[in-house]
């Protein structure tokens, strides 16, 4: 591999990786409080897509109810994508009330949250398809603004390029995640959110609603998981209510590979699955669908807690 | 007088927290050998230790000259060393009758094929192990709500119900863990008189946890007494009663 | 009657299929693994039963066995699925909860991916043209219900046995159970291959009944239905897989009249089937069959 | 008038009653032992009043007003806080964001602030350890750090449950003569002990517990000398 | 009482009359396409083909005077759909045809439930080889890659002689896509180029950054991108932002307007072959009529799966007029079973000039399309419409 080429992968990786590690927070999120994953969150992705491409675009196409509709709503794209991810947190506080705390407070197994959860999902999908049908929405390419598309340079004559579209995703990207590390670590409900993530009963004697911190959760989540729908459509395009689908079953990889319910390990497992998959030989890219799975496997064999796991000790 | 089970320092470390330090000491065939000390003294881990649910930090126990450190814990029940635990971990949605079934488990042998199709030598075993069941049941007094989940007990029932699941390995050591935890005066004195019938009965050799002075002092031929995971005592219940370090150590300093 | 058959044939052997995959998940859960393998093995089992069926290399063995075949390809299946779930299975079950779950939903992507690219497998296309058993759809349950037969007694006699009991006592405490005396790892492996090898028998089934058979057979779509299965039915007995599997599988066909809504009403029943039964349709009956019961004075159980 | 009460208070875990027709009353600046074996029902009784269980029948009224069925953290804002048994301090966070949640209720920055240094001016040893994270404590800081915690709400009622475990006999001492300073503050102190001797030492009064029910109750001074409490629990 | 309830509401769910019966009216023709999932991405473009198709012909007399109507079941994404909707339309609303499925994968399984039932199947969109090798009662009008493809290659070799070197990119994990890419492969070794860089990626992908590298680190003069309409989309669009200049051809999955929201103004230029042309032939009045329909509408460009299936439902209909004319019988008239026979005989007779142009079906049900078209994409000024030139 040539310099070049590891530059470029490098920065592939890291580009995509972040937006894993954006989406699987929000995943690891919900774990860390609830101990259980929310099938939803993939749904949620996408959905914060399309509520930001309503805002800023809005324009449907020939299927579905909402056909031929123009709102053209002319919201700014970085308003539009605020309102989108808090449109989605919404959706994560709805998702919780209707289909996780009815499970909690009747005490079922919290399995059966992964089948609510789908349920859900289901609704959401298909809820999207009814409304605007399949097909592909995109933000125009000025959504950002009037930016070059790609800046390009060379390394021993051959080109290594980064596209603008990643080096924004990139930083914002890095703003929520620094924003996000602020909050958790340094404010009183940060501090109280973690309290109910390592015991609920320790936080509810201490006066912390725990109900009310779910749901701040669950909001969280739910931003950022619409956060990183909207700027993959930007940069990709929405392709259809499916399109959180990939991305819902690479977040599982990324948030086991890192540690289930650790926030550092979302983040790091993003990277390095991003990285992963950047690196996969040109001729083996067929089996790079496989790679996170591939490292979420031998992972969990050798270190089931994931790279930033808490250890897994059982209590006789 | 035969030694049967031999510790010979054992330890066990969580992090830096020395649950067990150095324990050493023996138990004889037959006896009733009482292990006291205060909350957090090491007593459950000890067990633990025993019974090889807890990978030991070092020593080793020998029990009848062979080995027991290292090897996994379904192995050492099948050598005939059963227990109980201190927080009551019965098959809590089995009824009562299968909790006694399942830990017949190593007195038989009857394989999935065996059981799928009812051979003839299954169906046989299967026979003697409900009977089995059924004796049990007598003997700790649940015969009549042997169809009942085990979660839906008291907690002396199923305490009760925990010692009989543990008998029902046709052990030669018995590990009981706190037993007259959630008891009341009464219950405690029935348990006396029943840890003493199936040590009889079953020619058992019993080590036991116990909080309750009285109920120690009264059933145990010898005790050995833990504070901070080591030893600090061991001996009949007269002397280990009057020990300085055993009173200031259990009894609540001044 | 027979037009009956004729109308919906399909989606009853649909059904007694998408329940013995839920039941394939139930062994391994009556020792308290939740397993979502089950894809996985049964795509395996397909591509044995197409490549069997169609592949050049067979031809004079599928001449001269004539449907004797079909019974051989199943074998097959249910062995190769066996031994891969060996092999997965010992280093994956000592993972626990949801971890477990995620490992085996890694390995039904990986497979799945490594099924997508080899030759022998037809690539994305698949395979096609796979030898029929049957002329009508519905004359398969002549396959798929002897199995279920077969594995609702097997799964009765094994409720009932030595090994039916290590099982369940590694269910309700993995813990106690080892100090009674029982091998975790070796009953969880046990479990784990008896549902693999069932998947495995199902997969080989469903490839002539499907007609053709591909990578999108066994994917993380289907870990998650198969759970929902198992949950949404019950996972305490053999009913709940049944039920749940038979019913889930055939919701979307019976709310096929409300045309485009069809599967938000599909999600939405998933939703309140988990809220309002937690124990699962299983759960469910039984409770009502208790509340009957003691309204006519029975009482459950006593001897 | 009694600070606490609990009247005929009946507690299932499951199908297994718990605690059964408790009556306890807790007075305005007393410290009460509550004493019995392990399982008794004493941190039971203790997570009813914390409303971390469903009460099965009877009541809790705390400051004249009736808490049965409040929810945990609105009785922390009424004034009651809990130590809980095995100290269950927040293992990953900071000793100082321990004490700042524990004033989680409160909205009065200074007075937090000025509280945390009281905090560290009775145990000098959590201020030496304000950064570490809390799982790093041994096993009697932990315990102050518990203590401190639940003092950090400003509780009418403060609970203890087993400050003692697992702790070696000199920091027991110490944390017994916390408890006491605390209460000479004004501090009302609900405590369950299995050290029976030492926690009706330190009390006005004792509830004996065995299997769920009250069997004795009185001054602790009294019940100190009382042949039968001793019988049941030092043992003949 | 309670399980004969159950029984009841069983039967009243899945009622049917039993023995031999004549054809209703209007005559039930089935669409079984993919209406959900994410095939229903093209299964949507069929259905609005359906649509037109059944307002147009009905508008222009039905089957000799009779009415026909369109009954939809949807398959979804999957082979067990497939047949659930195939068994439905065959069994329940009784068809006398069924246009279907959206995947080849797909036909494959489903199509067999319709030969063994004799009753007539019509791809719109079934690409891959073997599909009217599946039965006597299986035919399409989507006419096989390896015919359509090379004449793309051969329309950029027309426009740049000088081309040497060339690039392959594909959607591995798309049957259609492999086996496009094949084709294209064949062809281009065929026409003595070279095959600098084969390039793969997932229809999932989203970056495509590693493949654009390698393209132009191989320096080549031609790139091919067999793709589905995002993930193609993406792909040219970030060749184009990372520099490549040269002449680009798409693969048949990007022979849709789908593909301009996503490439926008980069997708201008690139050469498709195409099995439907809008714009080909201004004397081909059904396409006009068609095209017109669709434009009023939805004020684009009908995309080629819309007209495949809209021609798809024309053979039916000119088929069932022509079973009238050789049994002397009005279809409704006739029983099911024979209308089914005759009309498959029938479908496999004759011409028909189509959007698609002048198609017939041989005897084995594949379609022999007199025309491709090559086409090239004129993006607007405005980057978000555009439309497919016609040039070939």
């Amino acid at each position: 591999m040539t310099t070049a080429q590891f530059l470029q992968n490098l920065l592939n990786g890291i580009s995509i990786g972040s937006v894993y590690a954006i989406f699987a927070l929000g995943y690891t999120l919900v774990f860390s409080i609830l101990g259980i994953i929310n099938f939803a969150h993939g749904a949620i992705f996408t959905l914060g897509a399309y509520f930001t491409y309503t805002l800023a675009v809005g324009q449907f196409g020939i299927n579905g109810l909402l056909s031929g509709l123009n709102l053209d709503l002319q919201v700014p794209f970085a308003l539009s994508l605020l309102i989108g991810a808090v449109l989605a947190g919404l959706v994560g506080v709805l998702l919780e009330r209707l289909a996780f705390k009815p499970l909690r407070t009747r005490g079922a197994d919290s399995l059966l949250a992964l089948v609510s959860s789908l349920g859900v999902a289901l609704v959401i999908v298909n809820a999207i398809q009814y409304l605007v049908g399949a097909e592909i929405y995109t933000f125009p390419s000025q959504v950002y603004g009037d930016i070059k598309p790609a800046i390009m340079f060379e390394i021993s004559g051959q080109p290594v390029v980064v596209r603008t579209v990643q080096v924004i995703i990139f930083a914002v990207c890095m703003v929520i995640l620094a924003l996000l590390g602020y909050v958790i670590s340094f404010t009183r409900i940060g501090k109280a959110l973690q309290a109910v993530a390592e015991n609920q009963t320790t936080a509810s004697l201490l006066g912390i609603s725990v109900d009310r911190i779910i749901l701040v959760t669950f909001f969280m989540s739910g931003f950022l998981g619409g956060l990183a729908g909207t700027l993959v459509g930007t940069s990709f395009g929405i392709a259809g209510p499916y399109f959180g689908v990939t991305y819902g079953l690479k977040g599982l990889a990324v948030i086991v590979l890192g540690g289930l319910g650790s926030i550092p390990g979302a983040v790091l497992g993003g990277i390095v699955i991003g990285l992963a998959e950047a690196f996969v030989p040109p001729d083996y890219s067929a089996y790079k669908e496989a790679v996170a799975f591939a490292f979420l496997f031998i992972v969990l064999l050798v270190r089931p807690q994931g790279l930033l796991g808490r250890s897994l000790i059982q209590k006789v | 007088m035969t030694v049967l089970l031999e510790a010979h320092q054992l330890s066990r470390y969580f992090g830096g927290l020395k649950a067990v330090n150095n324990v050493s000491f023996q138990v004889n065939d037959g006896e009733i050998f009482g292990l006291i000390g205060p909350n957090g003294a090491g007593k459950t881990t000890l067990f633990n230790l025993m019974t090889g649910l807890t990978p030991v930090s070092g020593g080793t126990l020998h029990y009848r000259g062979e080995r027991l450190t290292g090897l996994p814990p379904y192995r050492i029940a099948g050598m005939g060393i059963g227990r109980t635990f201190q927080n009551i971990r019965l098959f809590k949605g089995l009824s009562a009758l299968e909790n006694v079934k399942v830990s017949q488990h190593v007195t038989t042998k009857s394989g999935l094929w065996g059981g799928v199709f009812c051979t003839p030598a299954s169906r046989a075993e299967e026979k003697r192990v409900d009977e089995k069941a059924w004796e049990l049941l007598h003997l700790i007094g649940l015969a009549d709500r042997a169809t009942e989940l085990a979660a839906n007990f008291s907690y002396g029932d199923q305490r009760r119900l925990e010692i009989g699941r543990a008998l029902a390995l046709e052990p030669q050591v018995l590990l009981l863990d706190e037993p007259a935890a959630g008891m009341n005066a009464a219950e405690k004195r029935g348990l006396t008189a029943f840890v003493r019938e199936i040590r009889k009965e079953f020619k058992l050799t019993i080590l036991l946890i116990e909080h309750h002075v009285p109920l120690v002092m009264n059933l145990c031929d010898r005790i050995a007494v833990l504070n901070f995971g080591e030893l600090i005592a061991v001996g009949n219940p007269a002397d280990v009663q009057k020990d300085p370090a055993v009173i200031e150590a259990y009894l609540g300093a001044e | 009657m027979n037009d009956f058959l004729q109308n919906n044939g399909f989606l009853i052997v649909t059904m007694v299929q998408q329940a013995l995959l839920a039941m394939s998940l139930y062994y391994p859960l009556m020792c308290g693994q939740l397993s979502l393998a089950s894809p996985g093995f049964y795509a395996l089992g397909g591509y044995v039963a197409a490549i069997i069926g169609t592949i050049e290399y067979f031809a004079p063995w599928r001449d001269s066995l004539g449907w004797v075949i079909f019974p051989l390809e199943w074998l097959a299946a249910g062995i190769i699925s066996g031994i891969l779930a060996l092999l997965v299975g010992i280093p994956a079950l000592r993972l626990r909860g949801i971890y477990l779950a995620l490992a085996t939903i890694a390995f039904v992507e990986i497979l799945r991916v490594i099924c997508l690219n080899l030759t022998i497998t037809g690539g994305a296309i698949g395979i096609f043209g796979v030898p029929q058993l049957f002329e009508s759809r519905w004359s398969y349950i002549w396959t798929f219900g002897p199995l279920l037969i077969l594995m609702l007694l097997f799964s009765y006699r094994l409720d009932c046995s030595r090994v039916g009991r290590a099982f369940k006592a590694i269910r309700e405490d993995e813990l106690a159970a080892d100090a009674m005396g029982i091998n975790p790892t070796r009953y969880k492996v046990l479990a784990f291959v008896i549902g693999a090898m069932l998947a495995g028998v199902v997969g080989a089934m469903s490839a002539p009944f499907l007609n053709t058979w591909n990578a999108r057979q066994g994917t993380f779509d289907a870990s998650i239905a198969y759970l929902a299965y198992v949950l949404i039915g019950g996972s305490r007995s053999m009913w709940g897989p049944l039920l749940g599997g038979a019913l889930l599988a055939a919701l979307p066909e019976i709310l096929r009249p409300l045309k485009d809504s069809r599967l938000i009403i599909n999600g939405l029943v998933l939703v309140f089937a988990s809220i309002y039964m937690p124990q699962g349709i299983a759960g469910a009956l039984g409770k009502l069959r208790d509340n009957v019961g003691r309204s006519f004075g029975f009482f459950r159980g006593g001897k | 008038m009694a600070l606490l009460e609990l009247k005929n208070l009946s507690i299932n875990y499951g199908a297994i009653q718990a605690v059964r027709c408790l009556d306890l009353e807790v007075n305005t600046g007393e410290v009460v032992t509550l004493i019995g074996a392990n399982g008794a029902g004493k941190s039971t009784t203790l997570r009813a009043v914390s409303r971390l269980l469903k009460v099965r029948e009877g009541s809790i009224h705390f400051d004249g007003r009736e808490i049965t069925r409040q929810a945990p953290d609105a009785v922390v804002r009424m004034g009651i806080a809990q130590s809980p048994e095995g100290r269950q301090v927040l293992a990953r966070q900071s000793v100082l964001d321990n004490l700042e949640l524990g004033a989680y209720v409160r909205k009065d920055r200074a007075g937090i602030k000025s509280d945390i240094a009281k905090m560290f001016q009775l145990f000098p040893r959590l201020e030496e350890r304000k950064q570490q994270s809390a799982g790093t404590l041994s096993g009697g800081e932990q315990q102050m750090l518990a203590i401190a915690r639940a003092m950090m709400s400003r509780p009418k009622l403060l609970m203890l449950d087993e400050p003692s475990l697992g702790l070696a006999p000199l920091i027991v001492l110490e944390i017994f003569s916390i408890i006491r300073n605390l209460n000479a503050e004004g501090t009302t102190i609900l405590l369950v002990e299995q050290n029976a001797k030492l926690a009706m030492q330190h009390s006005h009064r004792t509830y004996v517990l065995e299997a769920g029910q009250i069997t004795f109750s009185g001054l602790s001074h009294e019940l100190l000398l009382d042949e039968r409490v001793l019988q049941a629990y030092l043992g003949g | 009482m309670k399980r004969s309830a159950l029984v009841t509401l069983f039967l009243t769910l899945f009622a049917g009359t039993v023995c031999a019966e004549n054809v209703t009216s209007p005559i039930p023709i089935g669409i079984g396409v993919a209406q959900t999932s994410n095939v229903a991405l093209l299964g949507e473009e069929e259905v609005v083909g359906a649509k037109i198709a059944e307002k147009y012909f009905n508008a222009h007399g039905g089957i000799n005077g009779t009415p026909f109507k369109l009954i939809f079941q949807d398959t979804g994404g999957d082979e067990a759909g497939a047949i659930n909707s195939f068994q439905t339309l065959i069994n329940r609303d009784k068809v006398v045809g069924i246009v279907g499925p959206t995947l080849s994968q797909q036909a494959f399984s489903a199509d067999p439930i319709a030969n063994r039932a004799k009753v007539p199947v019509i791809g719109p969109s079934n690409t891959a080889k073997g599909i009217p090798q599946i039965g006597e009662y299986v035919g399409r009008v989507s006419a096989p890659v390896a015919i359509v493809a090379p004449n793309a290659l051969k329309q950029a070799l027309k426009e740049h002689p000088g081309i040497k070197k060339v690039a392959v990119l594909y959607a591995q994990n798309d049957a259609f896509n492999t086996s496009e890419s094949g084709t294209f492969q064949e062809t281009v070794k065929k026409m003595g180029l070279q095959i600098a860089t084969l390039q793969k990626f997932q229809t999932t992908d989203t970056d495509f950054t590693s493949q654009v590298t390698a393209v132009l680190g191989a320096n080549v003069d031609l790139a091919i991108v067999s793709g589905l309409s995002a993930d193609g989309g993406n792909l040219v669009k970030q060749l184009r932002q990372l520099g490549y200049k040269g002449p680009i051809i798409g693969g048949n999955g990007l022979n849709t307007v789908n593909i301009f929201p996503v490439c926008g103004q980069y997708c201008d230029g690139i050469l498709i072959a195409q099995a439907y042309s809008p714009s080909a032939d201004p004397k081909n009045a059904i396409n006009a009529a068609m095209a017109a329909e669709y434009r009023a509408k939805y004020k684009r460009e009908p995309p080629q799966f819309t007209a495949q299936t809209f021609t798809a439902v024309q053979v039916f209909v000119e088929a069932l007029r022509k079973v009238e004319t050789v049994t002397k019988k009005k279809i409704t008239q006739l029983d099911l079973a024979k209308v089914r026979e005759e009309l498959n005989k029938q479908i496999r007779t004759g011409s028909y000039m189509t959007p698609l142009g002048k198609i017939s079906l041989d005897q084995e049900g594949e379609i022999h399309q007199e025309n491709f078209y090559v086409a090239k994409i004129k993006m607007d000024a405005n980057g978000k419409t555009g439309s497919y030139i016609y040039v070939k």
